[in-house]
């Protein structure tokens, strides 16, 4: 059973989160061209490859260290509102995870927790302006509900709050970020920071499960 | 959509390339962080000014870069905020220990990569103040929003200050004028089509032969408002309108500043006809136009549109405005 | 296609009316026969320098009037060369007793009515000297053609005998430094996209996806060839290589000077790309690029496409170059 | 019998070149986009309204001043290669012209010679170059012809001339003007310049005819 995140484990997931990205960079960038600039799925695309890059040149020894060198390399090379928003989750989630050799569910209840007031402090955004936020929030309180049952299902609820969270929130207004100017028009339209937040989460997710 | 490109990916660093080759004398470009210094820099005991924003709309700001104006620019990818590592890196090669200001365009992504790299570089001893550029007003300015976007008045600012800053203003005085500059300035914006993006060489959104996008901002993200294709002084108007309206009661009066500046696709001859307007316009509410700037000097990429700015001008900034400056874009007085 | 216009037939006046009304301590416009004059105009002892031909190539001419270039501008209808009366009057305007130098492009309507007023004015004892612009290395110069068309030297043509006239320099002198830019100069353009005809709603010619107008005119005049659509460097070269084989064996040499000009809907990335790699390839060349200007000088409306222009330097066009300048659209030392 | 053109006749000649040029001015600039650019029609049309408008406000008393004001008009209105071509054409009828209180068919055919040769001087252009100077040739060279049948037979020559003059050229490649730029390609194209002088022609024969 996968009841502790590794040092290895979690750059395994990150180099999936950099293969769906990849995959569905496409689409994150098109959702984005409508209520947005179109630059979400290059943005990503972008970071997460230099991240990925960066783990296989610097092997990390602690989670803390992977989290670190993904949250350093994104504020490094994807720039807008999500290498801001992602660099300082992992910048935050890194610290939580100090010097661990593993995270057990305690760890990582804490560590997503500590990631998501990162994105709120940064983006200066609550829950329900319609942002990659919600999403986190969303995964972070079903976590912290369900790490009694051990990590894989902490995972597995923060991965299911994700993708119902994203699901949730495409007919609001957005209230924060580019898709805010539209206004009313924002509404009916999938969050792009939203939707690679869910795919993040779904990584860990399928991490647990295999 | 055939373009003047070598490649998508390559279209930001062959530029950069392309203007460092060309101004040899007056900047110097540095790579991995990706930034624009003048080649003066630092200016012993003057502030620095340092901007800068997504690619695409050029000559803003790496245009601007130049003694009288900014110390230098971070250019990000197209449409994409430069990343914190860039902004620290340019503070750090111009900032002659009398401070450095920031200005930063209202968008989420500018807003929270400036804040980062003011954060390491306080933690550095390095002093920034950062002024925020919001003059969009298409959009509301409401906890709705992300607040108003920078537009045309980003200019301005960098003009003013990187002007008192050249004088030997202190890091509060620059800030203080920049700011000065924002409050007395709105902007607005309008566009026939959108810009083609590079990567995908579509428009970033499309508009039926009879509609155009109001109150559009510049980085292909869609307007406030669909409306029908009018005339051009009929788009002016309404414009204009929108601006002066949002002045307080009697913010606008006496002497301004007229800037208007084609998005991209606007000829000449089309930035001529709406400065006309424009023109005419605030000399019938009993405004004088002491200064104006027309041209295509804030772009994305492009797009067929202009965007309209007023900023009501007090003495000071109007001899900021006038005092000297050498850059690729703007040049006089030396 | 939407277009920033109120009606097709009143682009060029209101045009003209918006550029009198943000410039007016620099020019004045005259109606009937149409024209932009300096304002310090006739300057006494001063030789004049008068340009012109059809709108749509803005700034050409009209963003050079002003002191240390063109003393005068007469813009024609959209792409149709202005009249002898608008010539002859402009002439009139400006000319202080010391000679007018009139700068023509090679275009047979441009010829025959700057022509047409040289006559009339000659016969009036007004003494005029005309320099022949004719760079366009796309046009073989045979009995078989109206010879060369004039393109990008016009604007180098323009400042030289400005700066001769503004420093005293004789009718027979500036003339002379005129035709000596034109013979040490040659250019080139190519078009991704013909520019849209007011009148008409509609690009002047059409291009298929994967084609583009080598060799191309600035006045919707499709090129001499039509060729496959190439990343920009690969144009760039095959511009650079017809413009540097069309210079005698040892003229070619030393300082140059490099003139990109966007025709009309280049961005300014796209600009600086080019002149990215015309430098490069001056410089694998073994000449020096002394001087440059890049950006949108010479347009053809909307056209999507770029001109390049060489001139060989000498120590002379260098300091004329160099020469204080300030109008609409060029502007340094003042 | 129309065997002498008045300062009257002239007029009406010109007000129907006018509405012909009105007429076919899409005809013409489409010409002109094809091999040049895109402005004959308007050019013509803008200058033949202007002159027309003259010829009502200050009523001429002889065909040569009749020409004159035309070709004054044309001059200041017109701009291009046609208005300096055209312009000059009927300022040189004008001097030919003279004082004389009408036209017959000996002064008609010098009136014709001096205007051609104008063009000629004009354009720097000579036959066989493809521009609207072979159809003022072949015109003025028939006229010459047929000078001794009187004024009609006259008018109907050249403007058969024109016309056969106008079609011969299409496969030429054109050596002055715009059209030249385009070397190879400009032959198979019809000439604008020459469309409009056919037309012009044919309005002195429509003029005899009636
Ligand atoms: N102020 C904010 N707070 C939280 N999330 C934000 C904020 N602004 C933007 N975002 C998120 O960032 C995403 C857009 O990212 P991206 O397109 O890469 O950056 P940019 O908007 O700078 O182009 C949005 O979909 C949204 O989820
Ligand atoms: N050098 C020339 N000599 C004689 N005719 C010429 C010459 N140049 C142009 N033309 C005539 O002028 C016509 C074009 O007129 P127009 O389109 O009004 O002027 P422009 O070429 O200046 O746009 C051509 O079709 C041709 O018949
Ligand atoms: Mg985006
Ligand atoms: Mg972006
Ligand atoms: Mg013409
Ligand atoms: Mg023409």
């Amino acid at each position: 059973m996968a009841d502790r995140l590794s040092a290895t484990d979690l750059t395994a997931v990150f180099a999936d989160f950099q293969r769906a990205v990849e995959r569905d960079r496409d689409l994150l960038t098109e959702l984005d061209t409508a209520v947005g600039d179109g630059d979400h799925g290059t943005n990503l695309d972008r970071g997460m490859r230099a991240a990925v890059e960066a783990l296989a040149a610097i092997p990390q020894d602690t989670p803390g260290g992977v989290f670190n060198l993904v949250g350093r390399r994104l504020v490094s090379t994807v720039g807008g509102a999500s290498g801001a928003l992602y660099g300082t989750a992992f910048l935050r989630a890194a610290r939580a995870a100090g010097a661990a050799e593993a995270l057990d569910a305690a760890t990582c209840t804490a560590v997503l927790r500590d990631a998501t007031t990162g994105i709120a402090e940064r983006g200066k955004c609550a829950t329900g302006d319609k942002t990659m936020y919600d999403v986190w929030m969303a995964a972070s309180t079903a976590a912290a509900a369900a790490a009694g049952d051990g990590l894989p299902a902490l995972l597995a609820a923060a991965s299911t709050a994700a993708g119902a969270a994203e699901q949730e929130m495409v007919p609001w207004q957005a209230r924060r970020g580019r898709a805010s100017y539209l206004g009313e028009r924002s509404k009916d339209h999938r969050d792009p920071g939203a939707v690679s937040s869910r795919l993040l989460f779904g990584c860990f997710a399928a991490w647990a499960d295999a | 959509m055939k373009r003047l490109y070598n490649s998508p990916d390559t279209v930001v660093s062959e530029a950069l390339e392309g203007i460092a080759l060309t101004h040899p004398e007056l900047l110097r470009v540095a790579h991995d962080p990706t930034y624009l210094a003048r080649v003066d820099a630092p200016v012993a005991g003057r502030v620095a000014v340092v901007s800068g924003g997504g690619s695409g709309h050029e000559p803003m700001h790496v245009g601007f870069v130049g003694p009288g104006m900014l110390s230098a620019a971070c250019p990000g990818e197209l449409f994409t905020s430069p990343t914190a590592d860039q902004v620290e890196a340019a503070v750090r090669a111009v900032d002659a220990g009398a401070g450095t200001v920031l200005v930063v365009k209202n968008y989420s992504g500018d807003v929270m990569n400036f804040e980062m790299a003011a954060e390491l570089l306080a933690a550095d001893g390095v002093a920034t103040e950062t002024v925020l550029v919001a003059d969009d007003v298409a959009v509301e300015d409401s906890t709705y929003t992300s607040g108003r976007r920078g537009v045309g008045a980003t200019v301005l600012v960098e003009k003013v200050c990187g002007a008192a800053a050249e004088r030997g203003d202190s890091l509060a005085q620059v800030a203080e004028l920049g700011r000065r500059v924002c409050a007395r300035s709105r902007s607005l914006g309008f566009a026939l089509s959108a810009g083609t993006v590079p990567a995908t060489g579509r428009r970033s959104f499309e508009l039926p032969d009879d509609e155009i996008e109001f109150g559009v901002g510049i980085h292909g993200e869609p307007g406030r408002e669909r409306r029908p294709m009018q005339p051009v002084d009929a788009l002016v108007d309404r414009a204009m309108a929108a601006i002066c309206a949002d002045f307080g009661a009697d913010e606008l009066a006496g002497d301004v500043l007229l800037f208007v500046t084609g998005l991209g696709s606007a000829t000449p001859l089309e930035c001529s006809i709406v400065a006309r307007r424009a023109v005419q316009d605030l000399d019938r509410r009993g405004l004088r136009v002491a200064r104006n700037l027309v041209g295509s000097y804030m772009t994305s990429l492009d797009m067929l549109g202009v965007s309209l700015t007023v900023l009501v001008l007090d003495e000071q900034l109007a001899e900021l405005w006038d005092a000297p400056v050498r850059t690729a874009a703007l040049r006089w007085g030396r």
